[in-house]
């Protein structure tokens, strides 16, 4: 059965079955308990130029079925990322997505170009959930027009294929889908997490260091569900989703809703092989259901396909 | 260092004070732990549960883990029985290294903290013979204590609440250790307050080595969720407990 | 202890626990299984001018942790309601909250006025997540100008407490509180459902007969939590909270919050003696963690508050 | 109606057929049910779980719930054993009135749609008797083909794949049935496209009554997730299947 995954400009995936930006760590963590080289892809933690600290903990708390985290997008910069933890992942032959950050449409872009002709770099993933600095600490993944920015810059310096990863916590995320398909992003990867918050009762205050954090795992399946379906009716690029996803099923799920590829990310924490095993049963499970590859399966919830009306039970 | 997702046979479940139980685990991978190293254990929950071991039998490739139930956790961790198998990453992270023999050595332990303090006495014994100290909430919480007399070594208890040994903290025990025993090592493990303490007690006077806790998303390095400060380089940094701990020398840390 | 809670215009509240929109009907027929004179409160499903037929089904789906529902806002129209359903929940002594809602400004203002001054009418919600007709089918919650026409309009035709029932699916939920603050509401409740979708494999299309629905839950406490807790921050308004809540302790951490009382939903369906239950156990609740009343507990995780740092273990 | 909360232990557990499992449970209040109403039960998933009564025993204070599994709920409930407890909402809904005995009786079950049927059969056989069709897709699963040959009712089987009795569907005998008995009666469950060629073939000929099952949420009327199309007064309405039915008369509703 044929899983491989054919993406914008010339990336291909041998199965789409990514690890989520941070979540994976720069790839070495893992190695341990995961055949890197048999996953679709690795999104690594988000680079910025310089060192971010990221925020005081606790930066985990687990809420029913989901999983708060501040970590504050904490990373040793774009430099160490190439000369330390780079290295690793191209000697497994991964593909390399490289999620960029930055607190400035310039900081994106820096990271931008210093990425493009470095070996072993595949991708690039615009993480537009940071805050940013200059517009007071919103993200720039809340604005059509700040996203557009910061797609636009990305662009200009780069022929990496593109691809944006949406926040959910907007109104109308086909809105900022269109502004970056616009800015000539390549996809859109969809979702990061949701703003959640959780109290510590004992305390009497935030759990978090980070007072509020992002919202992971299987609670989150629905939104993103959703989210992909709402993109994919509103942009011709390829969607790459994510959030929640736990079993080959749950894969399934998003690739009817449209989209081509997935990551996955919290449900490495409980099973770190859990990739893999996805990986392996996921041909089963499409053929199962009547898709002959991965292909098959994309957008055929969307509307104007003929839904299939069972008969019987 | 060795480390795998391992699934160890449940030998032994046994209450070994209120709300506080000890698993003895099979596993030879598992045994092959330094003290203060842990096992990330998959329980219901989203995340795994950190627990260190309490006792380390290479020869019969066991593993102790002692907790306190404290939430859903180790709550479905107490049920656990004789034959069930836990989900088990590890052993990971940082652990005790081994004294100098040539100093002074003592342990203090608080609550739950005196687990890998027993481990990590019962490795170097033959090195070095540590004065022990244990503290508790109150008497029924005391841990290990006849562990350690097992193996030859005195302890010091102190409770909250003064039903068993000294009335109070570590604290006052450690202090009179501390001048008793000038250029000693100290292996600590407890509250974080505790180990805050004990690392501004032997400041200048003794090595300390403390082993933390902090919450934790994948346990192995991967996620930055376990971190606390330390003296880098240059200016404060972030170390994983997860992994470049959990054991840090005191002095490494920004407490 | 004291769990009363005082709202404006004179709503008192025997405790803090109302039956959420949607969830508890009109009262009838839960009352086998609750003690409706019990609760603080039952807010009744929403209720239009004109009969609402609502979605095809499947109105109901699993998700984990989550309840997708798309009933569609099904209900009898605002005569049927006073006549055939209000007089039981009014001989119950209940607090009866008239949720309310409309495709227009007009219409909500048609059911607001048609309530003033109805025996056995305590307090109105302001349902803002209804689709709007006018506007091209976007809800009235999504936008702050919306938000507050609708308001205003209903300000004009009541004098009963009014709350209005915030949507979390939009970029900043104080926006529109403040909107609403501003246009006269009395409280905010909050929240409704987060919009979210599920794949029905089999037949390859939307599980939902509305094709997207409300998810509800334990899954998306964190979240309410959260929206709570920015609401709090954004009005000088008391605010309803609710999303998730399934025990005393959920209630306590959304009063920690910010929030005054609480509303409870779906956790109804599984335990339909639930409310009951957690009125039973909040003072004992409240008690551990050292509060002497509901008051007491009101916003102490909002930041000024001087936060209990735990000593020792 | 009676209809409560309540706390109903397992008097027994037996597979009935491939994947499909009889719960023989103790309840004096769910022993009140009429045939084609149902309990609402407690799974760990966040709704509960419809099943119709198979038996309902008002003298021993026992009733019957026969299900396949499908997914998760159901496989738990497989799970359940002599002893432990169910929670259970019921009985709910609307169920089978009794026939009208001056007219022939026809029961029309496809798969896990015969076990309310059965409970019809029982209740009602005093009155008349009906002869039983039973649809299936195949021989391991038709289901209570015996408990209605111990009534002494003569009993037609239909499988999909001609396993058992007539290949086909339960439509080839159904005809039969109509053509033979002009103004009869019919009660029919199972899958709804069954339901629906029941009731189109019945127009005219017989009076068809049917159960339906739909997507719950509360089971008890409050929600309205589980309604129906049907006529109204004026124009089409919707019916609460946990309420106004799960029964109805066939012609009330739209298909
Ligand atoms: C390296 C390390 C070693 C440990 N060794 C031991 C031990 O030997 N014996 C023992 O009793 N306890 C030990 N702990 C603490 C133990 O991990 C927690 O008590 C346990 O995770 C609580 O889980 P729960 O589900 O019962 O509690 P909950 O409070 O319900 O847990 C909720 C979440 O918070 C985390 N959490 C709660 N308390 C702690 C804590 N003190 N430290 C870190 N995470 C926490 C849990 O892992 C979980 O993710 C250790 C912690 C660490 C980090
Ligand atoms: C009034 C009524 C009576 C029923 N009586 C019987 C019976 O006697 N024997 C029997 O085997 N089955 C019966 N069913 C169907 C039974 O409720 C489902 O098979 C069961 O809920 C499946 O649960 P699950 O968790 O195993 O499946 P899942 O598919 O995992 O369930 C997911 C969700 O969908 C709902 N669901 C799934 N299938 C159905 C269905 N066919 N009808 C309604 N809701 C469904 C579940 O209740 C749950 O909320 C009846 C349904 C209704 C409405
Ligand atoms: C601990 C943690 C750290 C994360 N860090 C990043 C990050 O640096 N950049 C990013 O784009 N997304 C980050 N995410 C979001 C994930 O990549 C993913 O979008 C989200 O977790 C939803 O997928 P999941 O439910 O499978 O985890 C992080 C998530 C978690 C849980
Ligand atoms: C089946 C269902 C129907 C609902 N109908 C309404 C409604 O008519 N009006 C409304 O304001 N909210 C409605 N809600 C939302 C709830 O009142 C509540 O805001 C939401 O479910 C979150 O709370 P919970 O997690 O406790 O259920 C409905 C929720 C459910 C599950
Ligand atoms: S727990 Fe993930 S890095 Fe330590
Ligand atoms: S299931 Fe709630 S009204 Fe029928």
């Amino acid at each position: 059965m044929d899983v491989s995954v054919s993406l914008p400009r010339g990336l291909t995936l041998k199965n789409p079955v990514i690890a989520a930006s941070g979540t994976f760590g720069f790839g070495p963590e893992y190695s341990r308990y995961v055949d890197i080289g048999a996953l679709g892809g690795v999104s690594v933690k988000g680079v910025s130029p310089e060192p971010w600290l990221g925020n005081p903990t606790p930066r985990v708390w687990e809420t029913p079925l989901g999983l708060l985290n501040s970590i504050g997008l904490q990373n040793p910069g774009m430099d160490v990322f190439l000369q330390e933890d780079l290295p690793f992942l191209r000697d497994q032959n991964a593909v390399v997505i490289v999620n960029i950050i930055g607190h400035t449409v310039d900081e994106y872009a820096q990271v931008a170009a210093r990425m493009n002709h470095e070996p072993g770099v595949a991708a690039l993933e615009v993480n537009i959930s940071c805050p940013n600095i200059k517009e007071g600490g919103m993200s720039f993944g809340q604005d059509p027009d700040q996203a557009y920015a910061v797609m636009k810059a990305v662009r200009q310096v780069t022929d990496l294929p593109v691809m944006v990863k949406l926040s959910p916590n907007v109104t109308y995320p086909g809105l900022i889908a269109q502004a970056v398909e616009a800015a000539g992003a390549d996809m859109i990867s969809a979702i990061n997490t949701l703003v959640g918050l959780a109290i510590d009762i004992k305390h009497r205050r935030p759990a978090l260091g980070g007072v509020t954090g992002g919202l992971s795992g299987p609670a989150i399946k629905p939104v993103a569900l959703r989210v992909v379906y709402e993109v994919a009716q509103s942009v011709n690029i390829p969607i790459i989703g994510m959030g929640g996803i736990a079993t080959a099923t749950d894969v399934l799920e998003f690739l009817l809703a449209g989209a081509q590829a997935v990551m996955v990310g919290t449900v490495t924490f409980q099973y770190p092989k859990r990739m893999n095993e996805i990986i392996e049963a996921l041909p089963q499970v499409l053929h199962e259901y009547g898709f002959a590859s991965v292909r098959d399966a994309v957008g055929q919830a969307l509307p104007g396909r003929a839904p299939i009306r069972g008969g019987g039970q | 260092m060795i480390s795998e997702q391992v699934l160890a046979p449940i030998v032994e479940n046994r209450a070994v004070a209120p709300d506080h139980v000890e698993l003895i685990i099979s596993s030879a991978v598992l045994s092959q732990a330094e003290p203060g190293q842990f096992a990330h254990i998959l329980t219901p929950g989203m995340l795994r549960r950190p627990v260190s071991f309490s006792r380390i039998d290479q020869e019969n490739g066991q593993v102790g883990l002692m907790f306190q139930i404290v939430g859903d956790g180790t709550r479905w961790l107490a049920e656990r029985r004789h034959g069930e198998v836990l989900d088990i990453l590890g052993p990971l992270g940082h652990g005790f290294a081994a004294p100098d023999p040539t100093k002074p050595w003592c342990l203090v332990g608080g609550g739950v903290g005196v687990p890998p303090l027993y481990a990590a006495a019962a490795r170097y014994l033959h090195r070095s013979r540590p004065d022990v100290i244990i503290g508790a909430r109150t008497a029924d919480w005391v841990l290990m204590a006849q562990d350690f007399k097992d193996l030859g070594l005195d302890v010091t208890v102190a409770t909250d609440d003064g039903t068993a040994g000294h009335a109070g903290t570590v604290m006052g025990p450690l202090e009179t250790w501390l001048q008793d025993h000038p250029d000693g090592q100290v292996f600590a493990c407890g509250p974080t307050p505790m180990l805050a303490a004990v690392s501004a007690a032997c400041e200048g006077r003794a090595t300390a080595y403390v082993a933390l806790e902090q919450r934790m998303g994948c346990g192995i390095g991967a996620c930055l969720a376990c971190v606390v400060k330390a003296h880098g380089k240059e200016h404060a940094e972030y170390r994983r407990v997860c992994t470049e701990g959990p054991v840090f020398a005191a002095k490494e840390l920004i407490w």
